[in-house]
């Protein structure tokens, strides 16, 4: 059986959401009897944690060196390559996050082989495997074959499935990589969290943008609500940063910012195509216009042809609402 | 069938920059009548906003030929080419 | 100081890309520039030198049309520019074109190495880091702020939105992400100087590589074909009042496209 | 930085021609365009004839990347609802050497600039020149941005709106009525599609021209040429026209209705539309060409005003290579006498007397004049369309003899006072 190792990032008390979609994903290629499948993880884990992850996964590996406590490229390519290299992993994948696009190209070279970064899709079954992938900020995607081993991959959240396994219970092990004092030479000095909960638009994944359908400058209140209720930035037309409604930062547009979010709403849009220009790359878009014809609900997956109005505030409400029910 | 003049525009290759090269005096506008720009613009970038009564133009699709400007007898838009680097880029021409 | 800059020379942002017919190849529209966060590396590089005194050498890989992205870096004021000239390596996977990046800079002397987080063409993201890792250096990754003193570096890395104030010992690989800086426009009397410049160039053999390594067959990973982006289906539209539209939105963006 | 010989302003035809010439005798040379590459903001109809500029380009013409010569010349008038069309071709514009080739700008001037380059010009793109440097009077150099970089002359090459004219005070602000805007749009049809559909060998490109109701009334006309996988489709109206016209119609509507139109559709059908473009056009002849020359500084191509519009030809092309080249051979000759002023300059204007540049722009001194006449936008259209719709209809009652018709229509439409002024005007032709 070729064996695949998730690297499972975690922060705080979660693990984030593209390890758990490939630990799931890992499961399912286990179910196949091709592969079997484990997680490795680095620094403090919870209990709570450590169970939840082994529900997902028929083997947790934690290495307890202090030195992973924080992350380092050096540190922890060192000990995922090592721990690869010694079970004779075919397979080592990880989430497309900042770290793991960080760290995983130094884990290929040390393993002398290649990688595939940002997958949005593997044929994890094809002889060689082949992967799918983003190329030109998404104008074209590319299939990537990986006859080299082993196969290093970090894939993009969100594209795969996030199918709970049933009636896992893994096994848990400790480990000890050993010798990462002298291999570390960057030192983390401080964290500083991003200012406020709002994220430029650009690295948004989530915006609430509005236009001239607002009707004045107060009524972006509704728009700010909706944002903060869903934690998105909030974004604007040009005609709206034009008439002083909002500021240029704010502006989506060819002239202004392109931006490329999980999900983009969008109320009180026409649709100019300068403005289009600026969002079509959004994942989902959801249009709130009240003139069935308006342009945005051609570029749009979700459209409500009515009153922003009532539709903004009640959308907040029910989302609200949904918060406090966990 | 035919295609929006917005939609034709969006097939040119252009680079924007966040500051526009058009800048229009309201004052002008605002007691202008016949608003010439409106008609002649190829990329019919012109438009009145009605809430704020101001004139608006959309400079990120000029094709940069001037028209308004010399189509402005009241010499209310300052028009200057964008910057190098900026503005539409012709594959045919 | 000795700043070594690695540049990659892209299409245009503007430039027209499509899939041949074939499915094999790209049709991309002739038009090129330095890749845009290469940009900010150089500008950072150039600002280093101009604070600390040195030198910035900027070196790529590419066919003979990069010369001319060497030629911008020149104008914008590099000292130095090196061209590895190969179309097959330039082509080929983000390890190929590590290693032989990294045998270039075996033979350099430097104090730092910048270069910008990813290409915007192949969007990949590996060759710095693999870079550091042939070389057995350190790296900080996305950089946004980089100060530089008595052989060390202190940086802040922006990997997942927080900002990670980060010290390294020199030398040591830096990847520049956008808001580092504002890179420079060449001014004319540069680009008059860039064009005189003679840039020299070096061969893979010159690097102890073979150009047998880089064709598809021999490669670690290999591009069997491209892909369109998937169309967006046509739009749903909710329909009801405005509070059971706005449920039902929510429910879907929730539950069925799980990005709240 | 010690002064360079000559910056030329303007990345098109006259511009890069004069940067050719002046690096080809040797002096130094810096040509900045404001584009990403010469060309690429370079709008044409379009259509070059190349003997008039053959002198000039002696070396490279023949080398040029042309899209097709032109074979054949095709006429439309065009009334509501319908049309007469007809066509002129000679076998010996089939043969070499070809009178006129369709050309795309893009392509054309990256062309011409890599000629310029390669003889030693520095031709800089992404390079806006803001303003004109002063000397004693006189023109010494160029700002961009912060940039300033002196120079024994400046030719201004900036094209038909060309402020670096006005700055230097060589003309006053432009009159609507002075210029023409000019909509194109770019369709992509394979080669064989075109060939077949226009009737055309390999190679061979066909001319159209569009006038009458397409325009509304207004001065102006439609084109149409084939290029090589293209078509370049468009629309010439004069500003003035568009400002004082009451009928509501707005340029890209016009445009619309000119694509729209069945005897354009059959021509562009089935193809992709590639680009969209404008530019303006001066159409006011000599009356409007500035002063050509100041102290240390020439005005060549569209910023002097080199464009004629004579109804059935437009030419732009051929009088900004001429000029350009002229305007290069003037500053070698004043570099070589060490003298720059306006007095010696002024031998760029008599050079342009002695070719056939200005001698053409004032035999057609009156063409604009004549030409903005209404009636030849809307009468006299109509008039041939009724007259071949009443010789080709054949209904119910018994149908009367042709002259009868003739007389009738004309009757109608033309045989009035209007018609003899029209007439008189056209003498000035």
């Amino acid at each position: 059986m070729d064996k695949v190792v998730v690297f499972v990032e975690t922060k705080g008390d979660e693990p984030r959401k593209a390890s758990m979609e490939l630990l799931c994903e890992a499961a399912k290629l286990a179910e196949s009897g091709k592969f079997s499948a484990e997680a490795i993880c680095f620094g403090v884990l919870s209990d709570a944690l450590k169970g939840r992850l082994l529900s997902c996964t028929h083997k947790l590996v934690r290495f307890t060196d202090p030195e992973l406590a924080a992350y380092s490229p050096e540190g922890y390519a060192r000990a995922l390559a090592g721990y690869a290299a010694e079970t004779g992993a075919r397979m080592i994948i990880a989430g497309a996050t900042g770290i793991g696009r960080d760290f995983l190209p130094r884990v290929a070279v040390i393993l002398g082989t290649g990688m595939v970064s940002d997958v949005t899709g593997a044929n994890w079954f094809d002889d060689p495997m082949t992967f799918v992938r983003p190329m030109f900020g998404g104008k074209v995607f590319a299939e990537v074959a990986f006859p080299a081993s082993p196969v290093v991959v970090t894939a993009r959240p969100n594209s795969f499935a996030m199918d709970m396994p049933q009636g896992i219970n893994g096994e848990y092990e400790e480990r000890a990589a050993g010798s990462l004092a002298g291999a570390i030479h960057t030192r983390l000095v401080r964290i500083e969290e991003a200012k406020g909960d709002t994220v430029d638009l650009t690295e948004a994944d989530l915006i609430v943008a509005g236009g001239r359908g607002l009707k004045a400058a107060e009524n972006f209140k509704l728009i700010e609500d909706l944002a903060a209720a869903m934690g998105a930035t909030v974004g604007a037309t040009r005609s709206v940063v034009d008439a002083k409604w909002r500021d240029q930062a704010d502006q989506i547009g060819k002239s202004g910012k392109t931006v490329s979010p999980k999900l983009y709403i969008g109320a009180g849009i026409s649709g100019a195509i300068h403005h289009i220009m600026g969002m079509d790359t959004s994942k989902v878009v959801l249009a709130i216009n009240r003139d069935p014809n308006a342009i945005i609900f051609n570029y749009a997956n979700y459209g409500i042809a009515g009153d922003l109005f009532e539709v903004l505030p009640a959308m907040t409400e029910e989302i609200r609402k949904r918060k406090e029910r966990g | 069938m035919t295609m929006k003049v917005e939609e034709k525009i969006a097939v040119n290759a252009m680079k924007n920059d966040t500051k526009s090269h058009i800048v229009l005096d309201q004052t002008i506008c605002a007691g202008c009548r016949e608003r010439m720009c409106i008609a002649v613009c190829p990329g019919h970038l012109y438009s009145l906003n009605e809430e704020t009564g101001e004139m608006v133009v959309e400079y990120a699709g000029c094709l940069e030929c001037g028209t308004c400007m010399i189509a402005c007898i009241y010499g209310s838009i300052a028009w200057d080419y964008p910057g190098g680097e900026y503005g539409v880029q012709y594959r045919y021409g | 100081m000795n700043i070594l800059v690695l540049v990659k020379q892209v299409p245009d942002p503007e430039a027209l890309v499509e899939i041949a017919a074939s499915g094999r190849d790209l049709n991309i529209e002739p038009k090129f520039s330095i890749n845009l966060f290469d940009e900010f590396a150089l500008e950072e590089a150039l600002r280093i030198k101009e604070k600390h005194g040195g030198k910035v050498k900027v070196i790529s890989l590419g066919g003979p049309k990069t010369i001319e992205a060497l030629r911008t870096a020149i104008a914008m004021g590099a000292d130095e520019a090196v061209l590895i000239e190969d179309e097959a390596f330039a082509a080929s996977d983000g390890y190929n074109t590590a290693l032989v990046l990294s045998k270039a800079l075996e033979k350099e002397v430097f104090d730092v190495i910048l270069t910008g987080r990813q290409a915007i063409d192949a969007d990949r993201g590996e060759v710095p880091q693999m870079i550091a890792q042939f070389l057995g250096l350190p790296h900080v990754g996305v950089v946004v702020k980089l100060d530089i003193s008595d052989g060390k570096a202190t940086a802040e890395s922006s990997l997942e939105g927080a900002k990670e104030i980060i010290e390294v010992g020199l030398p040591a690989v830096f990847t520049a992400q956008k808001g580092l800086n504002e890179p420079r426009v060449p001014l004319i009397t540069g680009v008059m100087k860039a064009m005189k410049v003679q840039i020299p160039k070096v061969s893979v053999e010159d690097l102890g590589l073979t150009r047998d390594m880089a064709v598809p067959e021999s490669s670690k990973t290999r591009i069997v074909r491209y892909l369109p982006p998937k169309k967006r289906p046509a739009v749903q539209l909710i329909p009801g009042e405005p509070r059971e539209a706005a449920a039902e939105a929510v429910r879907l963006l929730a539950d069925v496209e799980r990005v709240i | 930085m010690d002064k360079i010989d000559a910056i030329v302003v303007g990345g098109g035809l006259a511009g890069l021609c004069a940067a050719y010439r002046l690096a080809d005798a040797g002096r130094q040379v810096i040509l900045l365009e404001r584009g990403d590459a010469p060309g690429s903001k370079n709008v044409t109809g379009g259509r070059i004839y190349v003997d008039p500029v053959r002198a000039y380009l002696p070396e490279i013409i023949d080398s040029a990347p042309f899209e097709r010569h032109v074979v054949r010349e095709m006429i439309t008038i065009l009334d509501e609802g319908s049309a007469l069309q007809f066509e002129y071709g000679n076998e010996r514009w089939r043969r070499e050497p070809f009178m006129s080739h369709t050309v795309l700008r893009a392509k054309f001037d990256s062309w011409l600039a890599d000629q310029a380059s390669a003889k030693g010009a520095f031709v800089i793109p992404k390079k806006k020149v803001d303003d004109l440097l002063w000397e004693d009077g006189r023109v010494a150099g160029i700002r961009s941005g912060t940039e300033e970089i002196g120079a024994h002359v400046v030719i201004a090459a900036d094209g038909a709106l060309s402020f670096l004219t006005q700055k230097a005070g060589l003309r006053q602000p432009h009159k609507p009525e002075d210029l023409a805007v000019a909509i194109k749009e770019i369709y992509q049809l394979d080669e064989k599609t075109i060939e077949e559909r226009f009737g055309l060998g390999p190679d061979e490109g066909a001319a159209g021209l569009f006038m009458g109701s397409v325009t509304r009334g207004m001065f102006g006309g439609g084109f149409l040429y084939t290029n090589q996988d293209t078509l370049s489709l468009g629309l010439v109206v004069g500003i003035g026209s568009l400002i004082h016209d009451t009928g509501g119609f707005d340029a890209p509507g016009l445009m619309d209705g000119f694509i729209e139109r069945p005897e354009v559709q059959r021509w562009v059908r089935g193809g992709e539309l590639k680009e969209y473009s404008a530019h303006v056009i001066s159409e006011a002849g000599i009356g409007a060409v500035p002063k050509l020359y100041t102290g240390g500084m020439l005005v060549a191509g569209d910023a002097a005003g080199f464009a004629l519009n004579l109804g059935l030809t437009v030419r732009g092309m051929e009088f900004a290579i001429a000029s350009g080249v002229m305007a290069a051979d003037t500053v070698v000759e004043a570099l070589d006498g060490n003298d720059v002023s306006e007095t010696s300059l002024s031998r760029y204007e008599k050079r342009l007397r002695e070719s056939f540049v200005l001698p053409d722009m004032e035999t057609f001194r009156h063409s604009r004049d004549v030409l903005d006449r209404q009636r030849f936008f809307t009468v006299y259209p109509r008039f041939m369309c009724e007259l071949f719709d009443e010789l080709f209809t054949v209904g119910a009652k018994p149908k009367e003899g042709l002259y009868r018709t003739a007389k009738r229509v004309a009757k109608k439409h033309v045989l009035n006072m209007e018609t003899l002024k029209d007439l008189l005007a056209a003498r000035k032709l």
